[in-house]
């Protein structure tokens, strides 16, 4: 098997301008933030970003000025409200928005991934979102007589960027009994190259142990990345809660431009090392205990 | 889990009750001991409601929660509705979102969704996308996330609205992120969809739906509130084609487990405007 | 939650004559041996079954005349050859075959599954599958100026018949690590009914020790049937082997009428007790001692 | 289980060998490092090949082995290549077909396939379904099963034969189960179909096909075969447009490899015939 772990500079290198970043993400659930807060390092422009809901992350790509388009089913940062830099990037024009329904965005990306110039649902019938003109949706007859369909045009990915507990230097990605976040299913498969940080590398043999816990094989992956907590302040069940402190810290400042740079420039414009060091280990270790088992 | 936990059974009316406890009970009436149901973000009220059904007249109800955590024990509110503390203890778990919908798409299971909405109208259309224009537009909100799916699918929506106003309870949606019943008259059957709104649960009253013109048909107004403060906070003129009556309050046993048991912190009152009681 | 744990017999009359009826089962795998001995047993008539690539059971069915028409991508013994029986079948005309690929059995599944008229494949395409007046397959064009696809027309069935390791009384049903049989995924939710038969009942907190390996929720399944070593002749991993002595008696005399209906008397139409009697405990206990893990 | 397992390193010629070590050999080589590959059902030769370019100039080819089990470690051969004892020390396990062909159907992953069949034709079709009529079989055979898909979804695909005849080596199947190159001239191509046949390795010799007519073309006859029994063999004419060599043969250390360590049953001659030598 061919050896995938590699250091976050050479990963991050596999992320271009313009390129078509699909994100796993939630609200608040387990983005792979260490690789955001590297493009956003690096420097990178023009990205169109697909994530099913995600939140934090797209307020930070947009405050940045990475993000120029955004596929989504809700940008979000739930119990604390829009995600306003995200949503200032939509009004403003800068970030061009494709809304879909979350079955529209696994559609798309299902075909994407099993090499199908689209799937259908009949979900979005009777909604404006096929009102808008989006080219990506095509409304078709069955042919066998039924009801007519959305067929939901396949969204590439240059490049799909995930968290996970743990891998082998191989790239086998493997999780812990728990929900299988959105899209970690589907997103690598429908993507030209595959990132995935992760907790902690083992050897094989520890996957071998419950290989129906791997999630991805190590041939699906092109990248991995030892990031401990690279998932903070999004939450990873069941090792960490979120940051609810700087959820909370960002989201006080997000409306303001200069307090937004400064945020990013203390907290999203560092190194992995002085990030953690900004943050500081009591509260990486308070956020390990507050789940408790 | 399925039995009803402890609690104060009694099951008259209670006296004491606040308008987030009224609107609970009355969402949690909707659900039956046969239902599957899941809740999606920020839905604190419909997850109370939910959990208070589990524990009163429908034991039986399957719940996903967070749309992950099948049957949670003993599921603890916190400031998400959609993190680890409502479905750590689950008998199964989905792949949040894809392994779910094949679920949801599935006609045979979970024919209910509770909704919240930031506009709703008068035909029980839904927005949560834009105000404004779409591609140009005045304020961006979250998006459709599941409700552009839920709405398109045969399923049954209860809508809470936790801040019944002119600007919640509209006319038109400025965009139809959720489908209702479109401009009524069967219009949305005959798109071939299914189901449709309900009811609408709002912090000043309860509104059903007309069978021909699906407009939105004011059903009952909450105790202290009078059917004037009630349509001057609504943007549209509702059905009323009957007498109004009194939202029935709910029991002292769903107060009481809803305060001690369900929801001590008192999540399901975010957001929720507490109406002027009338002098 | 739903009590749904009850008897064979009660489980066998949710199966209706002239009823469309999915079979989870490999050609050597996992296979509800039980309720297809069940069902010949009671005698049902006229069935429509649906498998991947079933083969003994298949060949039971065919031989004691339950089965007037089989969706199927492949039907075979493997290394024991053809089913003799189910191939005399088709080759007389008793069964119609409708011989479809993997992936379109599955869109044929899935989109049943899903509440879709159709869902497409890319697969099948220069072959003469498409070639056969299949009323349920027809290629159609991409809305988006891309490649034909190959629409597959939704297949509901009545009812799906499964194996699995355990459940509890409530229609939750657990495996074990390893391998997810073939359509134990999407049958069930193409369904109308499903049964479920298990080698042991627990109690849902042990689904909750290991709740990402509950593969099914109570809430899509009818019945629950406890049958240890209920998918025997067939294998069950990681429990116990197949039966090779089984299958190479049945293989040795299925092209032989009187031969098929005396081995149908002896191991196949008898209620469990019985043919737990005809197999033999020694039998079954070294089955459970090949598979060391 | 990358490494190279122990074994003779000789890589000079084996001057003993048996037909099927030479079609294994064979087949083996056809597969390099970066390829990811599975089997299906009685495939003892395939799985052999498999095995033996695991340990000798493959060790990072990836297997998914009975389109389940991930990277085995060791695995066993018994009288099935689609059970346990070939997966039972995997790194991932695959839903069963399901979620094996959402990897296959995706063009970046399993691009090269081991095909056996009942019949192949001149231009590489290939049939598992029937003899006869579709509706009104003289023979109902197993039917495609993942034939059907691999053979249109862009694959490479290396078909063996284990018994080189008249039967199995046709003009034209009765029935398409797989597609080869169709009628040929561009045919595949023109349905949008990638890859396609690129080597039939059977008991007597090795084709490939021919670039513009895309017919069978003998490459090589096997040590003691003459090109009269090839051809006599064949039911079609294959093109011969140049020298006919000699089939390369095994390695020593291929050789013994299968003999000792992957295959010490000698499974993969199931069903080969072995040719008889020219007197």
């Amino acid at each position: 098997m061919k050896e995938k772990l590699t250091s976050l500079e050479d990963a991050l290198r596999l992320v271009r301008d313009d390129d078509v970043v699909g994100l796993q993400a939630g609200p608040t659930q387990c983005a792979p933030m260490e690789l955001v807060r590297g493009l956003i390092r690096d420097g990178r422009q023009n990205l169109h970003v697909v994530t099913l809901s995600g939140g934090l992350a797209l307020d930070w790509l947009a405050a940045a000025g990475c993000l120029s388009r955004c596929t989504f089913a809700a940008v979000t940062m739930e119990h604390y409200g829009l995600a306003q830099c995200f949503r200032q990037g939509v009004e403003s024009g800068r970030i061009s928005a494709e809304e879909l329904s979350e079955t529209a965005l696994f559609a798309r990306l299902g075909a994407a991934a099993r090499g199908l110039p689209f799937l259908p649902t009949r979900g979005m019938i009777g909604t404006d979102l096929l009102q808008v003109g989006n080219p990506n949706l095509a409304v078709i007859a069955d042919p066998f007589g039924g009801m007519p369909v959305v067929a939901c045009r396949a969204l590439p990915l240059d490049v799909a960027l995930l968290h996970a507990a743990r891998a082998d230097r191989f790239g086998n990605v493997g999780i812990d009994a728990g929900p299988r976040y959105p899209t970690i299913g589907v997103m690598p498969r429908a993507a030209a190259r595959v990132i995935v940080t992760v907790e902690e590398i083992v050897s094989t043999d520890v996957l071998r142990e419950n290989p129906d816990r791997t999630i991805l094989p190590g041939f699906a992956v092109d990248a991995v990345v030892l990031a401990p907590h690279g998932a903070h302040p999004t939450s990873m069940f069941p090792a960490y809660d979120y940051d609810a402190d700087l959820f909370e810290q960002w989201v006080a400042c997000s409306s303001d431009a200069a307090a937004t740079r400064e945020f990013l420039n203390s907290y999203v414009r560092v190194d992995p090392a002085g990030y953690r060091a900004a943050i500081g280990p009591d509260r990486l270790a308070r956020l390990e205990r507050a789940m408790t088992r | 889990m399925s039995n009803p936990s402890s609690g104060d059974a009694d099951s008259s009316p209670a006296a004491d009750y606040t308008v987030d406890e009224l609107m609970t009970a009355t969402l949690a009436r909707c659900l039956s001991d046969g239902d599957q149901i899941t809740n999606g973000i920020s839905s604190f009220m419909a997850v109370c409601a939910i959990e208070l059904a589990r524990r009163t007249h429908a034991p039986d109800l399957v719940w996903i929660a967070g749309g992950s955590g099948l049957d949670p024990l003993d599921p603890r509110m916190t400031d998400s509705t959609f993190e680890w503390p409502i479905w750590q203890h689950s008998s199964m778990y989905f792949e949040l979102s894809a392994q779910f919908w094949d679920y949801v798409a599935n006609p045979r299971f979970l024919s209910t969704f509770f909704v919240g909405a930031a506009q709703i109208d008068a035909h029980g259309n839904t927005n949560l996308s834009v105000i404004g224009d779409f591609h140009h537009p005045r304020a961006r909100l979250p998006g459709t996330a599941g409700l552009a799916d839920m709405s398109a699918l045969d399923k049954r929506l209860i809508y809470w609205v936790p801040d019944h106003s002119r600007r919640t309870l509209v006319e038109r949606v400025d965009f139809r992120s959720g489908a209702g019943y479109l401009d009524g008259d069967g219009e949305r059957e005959r798109l071939g969809i299914g189901g449709g709104p309900e009811l609408v649960v709002t912090n000043l009253a309860v509104f059903d739906f007309t069978p021909i013109s699906q407009r939105l048909r004011l059903r009952s107004v909450h105790h202290g509130i009078d059917l004037e403060t009630v349509l001057a906070a609504t943007g549209f003129e509702p059905v009323v084609d009957g007498p109004v009556g009194i939202t029935p309050p709910p029991s002292v046993r769903e107060v009481t487990l809803l305060r001690t048991v369900v929801d001590p912190q008192g999540l399901r009152s975010r957001g929720v405007r507490q109406p002027r009681e009338k002098a």
